[in-house]
């Protein structure tokens, strides 16, 4: 690599070649004549991440659901309420997403084994899941899952139980007796960096859509959906009032990858491809850190860890405004009856 | 902790079973008899639903298109010629791979987000007379599509999304591939029905067209239809996917003066 | 599947361009069939057809289940289709999963019509013991034992003669007082009830060769096939089912001809057929 | 549930503990297999094909250069047992019978004569009545006997059991099903070589004689049955073969006339291969 450095020094090389294929042939070369302007190829600062986008109630069979743009990256966020019978030892809570995992076919590929292990043990804890199907990136091939959504379904489910953002009891229905199940799925449309950023805003977005269904308590014990506006109601409504569940201090997360003493925050595919190491903090509404997460890669000074810490905290100033504003504007085709 | 919890879910809208049926039982005699009675969504007999296309939403891809028909939302994306997977044979001539995926929240009750194999089958069909295999041999073209939320008449909407993405993506093909079903209720036929009326159908059809060569590459067909009423339903199809196919090219023209 | 030289690509498409194909037969001629009845004792019914070397057995048995919600007032038939490796090499391990799930589609498509019933090969109705509670589950399961081209009309064909020989065993019901716990049943084993399998359409395929199309392609022909039509048809000269296999595009008129050709094919296709099975009962 | 009629000696389904069930073996069923045959133990009914030797298909085995690879799939059809559970492909049972076939069959195949070369076994099993181990290796012993496989002998195989404290040849499902000892012997017939033993159950040294022993009887029986059937085959395809005129096919006579065809096509053709795309 250094040899073919001096080459691109001197502008021999690069020169008469097109940049496109300069950039296909040489990626790390093109990353760092950038960074030593300290630019980014998408015309960034190094600090500053992409502008982020939400819509709430983008899919219309589900109770809550919302679509988020980091730049390029979009994921799809979408819960599904079940009702099940509360567990023993927390008879007023509801849970998230109980996600059982059945593999239709008997054969798995090895990678698959340490993925149904894996479900097993979150099988009765609550789980989230992360699908990358094949459209998203042209890294996943279908059948055989991405091996970072795994991760993600963790941290990210780890990370909503963990910031206190949900209050359980809220999902109950009747203490002891039937209490609510959300089905958490998110999607990845497109995957162009910072994955986890992005899933994790999604996430909190179709929380703060969530729309509890009129359910009733039917003579065999079974929950049912009222109408919502028929007239004659055999059996008293039980939650009129527990309509939306409030959000309390919403996590945020700020992925940057560390690149030789720079740091380039909320990284595109291209970037992360290109640079083993990156960080991710997470820190809820009132600045605290909920966790952070480096797996591996160079060794990183505390400075540099500090400097991310700041980054992610002005990037959320910046971004409250976002997330606040659209806990309240809640979208206008969501509140159809969903059956 | 017991694990009773896990179980025990079902979606609470069982109750509503009951009254559903017989609400559909009644439109399905409405539409079977009378011949104006108005569908569901006030459209006529012969209405397609608004179709919003659009290419692009995922840039990883080489080519990809969105597309809205109604409550049915299917994205497709197109990864350019790759080498095919190992076990793949040498063949002189290109190869097609085609995965049709839903997500879990796609119908009412939750499904398992499983690859449906039916519609990957027939995706691949419909698509592997219109693309010309032989500007790319050795390798593979990969077309996936996923379903965001099912609202009925899914295939013909992914086929036609699919041929968006391939001109998108620049793949050689020898024209695009625009695709309607038909319901038949007794004698009315209606095209591009919900999920509500497929699922009282007396019988379906589907086309999928090449407009300009004027070419059907795939043709399906359940339930009992009388030679007539083929005939005319087919007709009915191929002049609905001309339409399609004139709004297929606006897309890419806007498209392509956008990328200027 | 099938190596052919050349040589043998002309001479194949040569011989339907003349209406004379590489065994001598027409372009509109079926293989000489030879059908068997009961080949499996453990099932309601069973049948195998041989049409020319391809050999495929079809199985229907029934269980008791309980009907869907969206019709409780009909029985549930599902049918399923699985290529042996005895067939041919290739369809070893999971080799044969695409072709099997191609023609266990197609086989559902002709035979079991619409969502709503309507144009069913079966009476789905007579399936049904206690409205809503219990009725007939239908498991038509095919085997294609050798496979030598045309696998799906052998296939229909078996599936229509199984039907006929299959016997579902009269059942009374005790019906206790309590409405919502499973009524006993118990299943007489001497009186069966036919089902009348005059409705059950008849799958011909047409596979288009260079300009001309031919009946009952043997593997070689389907090797050089641009494209095919499979249609259903049943007595009454009503469609009930149509795919279109092959990649190459058809103009429709092209079709709505093939279409005509089969119904009148079918005819006669459905009477040798029936011949068939009336022998079939006596040998039996 | 009594297996043995204490009075008269006879079985449930009326045979005599000594007795083997109808025996019917067909060869040549699958026209596209270089050799193929069925065969039928009572209500157990089994077709075996084989595609060989021909060329090694996976690239991954290493390919020993001296001995041919053979390799067997063992398959049940869907409606083969009475309860009808769509089994999933390459479930422990069938891999274990695939496994036991392949070992039996490759003792008995001259492996050397065809070096770097594959042989395929494939069994389908269409109704299984208890013993479809012994009714596998038979048909496929057929089926090799019909590809022209040099094998050192026929190899047979038969099950035995013990229950009510008699030996009994031949177990069908129930009798297989009742929990009793189950021996399954496979021979080499004129060598009078044990290829295969497999016995699950405890057993006492001299009942395990006595059922072994009638077991050896029963691969006897099938083995004259199986040389009755090879001969027979040979006789057909013999005369087949020399054409008498009083036998000759219908078959044979299309073949002539297409001869015929030809030698008129071939002007046809010159002239119309131009038009023809």
């Amino acid at each position: 690599m250094a040899a073919e450095m001096e080459a691109t020094e001197t502008g021999g090389l690069a020169g008469e070649m097109e940049v496109e294929a300069y950039r296909r042939l040489f990626p790390l070369a093109f990353l760092e004549r950038h960074l030593r302007e300290s630019v980014r190829p998408d015309a960034r600062r190094t600090d500053e991440a992409r502008p982020i986008t939400v819509a709430l109630g983008a899919v219309s069979s589900a109770h809550g659901s919302a679509l988020v743009r980091l730049g390029d990256t979009a994921m799809l966020a979408s819960i599904k309420l079940e009702v099940m019978s509360p567990s023993y030892e927390a008879p007023d809570e509801g849970s998230v997403g109980l996600f059982a995992v059945d593999f239709p076919c008997i054969c798995v590929a090895p990678f698959q084994v340490i993925w149904l292990i894996y479900s097993c043990v979150a099988w009765y804890s609550a789980a989230v899941e992360f699908h990358m199907p094949p459209i998203c990136s042209p890294v996943v091939r279908p059948g055989r899952p991405a091996e970072v959504a795994p991760v993600i379904s963790k941290t990210l489910e780890d990370i909503l139980m963990s910031s206190g953002m949900l209050n359980l009891k809220e999902l109950c229905l009747i203490s002891g007796k039937a209490s609510w199940l959300a089905y958490l799925d998110v999607y990845c449309l497109n995957a162009d960096g910072s994955l986890f950023d992005a899933a994790l805003i999604s996430a909190v977005a179709a929380f703060t859509h969530l729309e509890i269904p009129l359910v009733s308590v039917g003579d065999d014990g079974r929950v049912f959906t009222v109408g919502g506006n028929e007239g004659k109601i055999k059996y008293e409504v039980v939650n009129r009032e527990k309509r939306k569940i409030t959000v309390t201090n919403i996590p945020f997360s700020l992925t940057c990858a560390l690149h030789k003493d720079n740091i380039l925050a909320d990284p595109t595919a291209e970037e992360e491809s290109i640079i083993e190491t990156s960080m991710t903090v997470v820190l809820d509404s009132s600045d605290q850190i909920v966790s952070i997460q480096k797996f591996g890669g160079a060794v990183t000074s505390m400075a540099t860890i500090k400097d991310c810490i700041s980054l992610a905290k002005d990037r959320r100033k910046k971004l409250r405004g976002i997330l606040s504003v659209e806990a309240m504007e809640v979208d206008s085709h969501s509140s159809d009856s969903v059956n | 902790m017991s694990a009773a919890a896990t179980t025990g879910t079902y979606s609470p809208a069982a109750s509503a079973g009951e009254k559903r049926r017989e609400r559909k039982e009644e439109l399905r005699r409405h539409l079977a008899e009378d011949a104006d009675w108005p569908r569901a969504d006030g459209r006529s007999f012969h209405d397609c639903r608004p179709a919003f296309m659009q290419t692009g939403p995922t840039t990883a891809a080489s080519g990809s298109a969105y597309a809205e028909f109604g409550k049915t939302k299917v994205i497709v994306s197109v990864f350019g010629p790759r080498e095919s997977k190992k076990t793949m044979m040498y063949s002189d001539t290109g190869r097609l791979n085609c995965n049709v995926s839903y997500t879990t929240f796609a119908t009412p009750i939750r499904g398992q987000g499983t690859d449906n194999k039916e519609y990957s089958a027939m995706l691949h069909k419909a698509l592997e007379g219109a693309v010309m295999l032989h500007t790319f041999p050795k390798t593979t073209v990969d077309v996936f599509a996923l379903v965001l939320e099912s609202g009925g008449s899914d295939l013909p909407i992914i086929i036609s999304c699919a041929s968006l993405a391939l001109a998108d993506a620049g793949i050689m093909m020898y024209d695009l591939v625009t695709s309607v079903s038909v319901s038949c209720f007794g004698k009315n036929i209606i095209i591009d029905p919900t999920s509500d009326e497929e699922a009282w159908q007396d019988g379906s059809l589907m086309v999928a067209y090449m407009p300009a060569r004027k070419e059907i590459t795939q043709l399906t067909l359940t339930g009992e239809w009388s030679d007539g009423k083929i005939t005319n339903a087919v007709e009915l199809c191929m002049d609905a996917c001309t339409k399609l196919c004139d709004i297929l090219r606006e897309r890419l023209k806007d498209a392509s003066s956008l990328a200027e | 599947m099938v190596g052919l030289s050349e040589g043998e690509k002309h001479f194949i498409r040569g011989g339907i361009a003349q209406d004379l194909r590489a065994d001598g037969r027409r372009r509109l001629q079926f293989r000489a069939m030879s059908v068997e009845t009961g080949v499996i004792p453990q099932a309601n019914g069973s049948a195998r057809v041989r049409l020319g070397s391809t050999e495929v057995i079809a199985s229907v048995k029934a269980e008791l289940g309980k009907p869907s919600i969206l019709h409780p007032d009909k029985g549930k038939v599902s049918i399923f289709v699985d290529c042996s490796p005895t067939a041919a090499p290739m369809f070893e391990g999971r080799g044969s999963e695409d072709l099997s799930a191609e023609l266990s589609v197609a086989l559902q498509r002709c035979l079991l019509g619409g969502k709503s019933g309507a144009g069913a090969a079966i009476d789905l109705s007579s399936l049904i013991v206690v409205d809503g509670k219990v009725c007939w589950d239908l498991y038509i399961d095919g085997l294609v034992v050798s496979s030598d081209g045309n696998l799906l009309d052998a296939l229909a064909a078996a599936i229509k003669v199984a039907l006929s020989d299959t016997g579902i065993p009269r059942v009374n019901v005790s019906l206790s007082a309590a409405t919502d716990e499973e009524p006993e049943v118990d299943v007489s084993d001497d009186e069966f009830l036919q089902f009348d399998t005059s409705s059950v359409p008849v799958i011909v395929t047409l596979t288009k060769v260079g300009k001309h199309y031919i009946v009952d392609a043997t593997s070689e022909e389907e090797s050089q096939m641009s494209s095919a039509v499979s249609v259903s048809v049943n007595r009454h000269r009503q469609i009930c089912g149509l795919t279109k296999r092959g990649g190459a595009g058809l103009d429709a008129s092209v079709i709505f001809d093939m279409i005509s050709v089969a119904k009148h094919v079918s005819q006669q296709f459905m009477s040798v057929l029936d011949s068939d099975i009336a022998a079939a009962e006596e040998a039996e | 549930m009594e297996y043995v009629n204490p009075l008269t000696g006879f079985r449930v389904d009326g045979r005599r503990p000594n007795e083997m069930r109808q025996l019917k073996g067909e060869v040549g069923v699958v026209a596209r297999a270089d050799g193929s045959a069925m065969f039928e133990m009572g209500n157990t009914r089994v077709i075996a094909a084989v595609y060989g030797p021909r060329e090694v298909q996976i690239k991954g085995q290493q390919v020993s250069s001296e001995e041919a690879l053979v390799r067997c799939e063992y398959r049940m059809a869907d409606f083969s047992t009475g309860d009808r559970r769509r089994k999933p492909k390459g479930d422990r049972r069938s891999t274990e019978i695939s496994l036991v076939i392949r070992q039996t069959m490759e003792a008995s195949i001259l492996t050397h004569l065809m070096p770097r070369s594959q042989i395929d076994i494939f069994v389908q099993v269409l109704q299984a009545d208890g013993g479809t181990r012994a009714a596998c290796i038979n048909a496929a012993t057929l089926a090799l006997a019909d590809a022209g496989i040099p094998m050192r002998d026929i190899v047979t195989s038969c099950s035995a059991g013990y229950l009510c404290s008699t030996p009994l040849l031949d177990l069908n499902y129930i009798e297989d099903s009742a929990g009793g000892p189950d021996v399954t012997v496979g021979i080499l017939a004129k060598m009078d070589k044990v290829t295969l033993l497999q016995m699950d159950a405890k057993l006492p040294m001299d009942t395990f004689e006595t059922v072994m022993e009638l077991a050896i009887e029963g691969c006897k029986a099938i083995a004259k049955y199986i040389r009755e059937v090879l001969l027979e085959n040979t006789k057909r395809l013999e005369c087949q073969r020399c054409l008498r005129p009083d036998f000759v096919s219908g078959h044979f006579l299309q073949q002539t006339y297409m001869y015929r065809a030809i030698f008129v096509e071939i002007k046809a053709y010159k002239a119309a291969f131009g038009s023809e795309d």
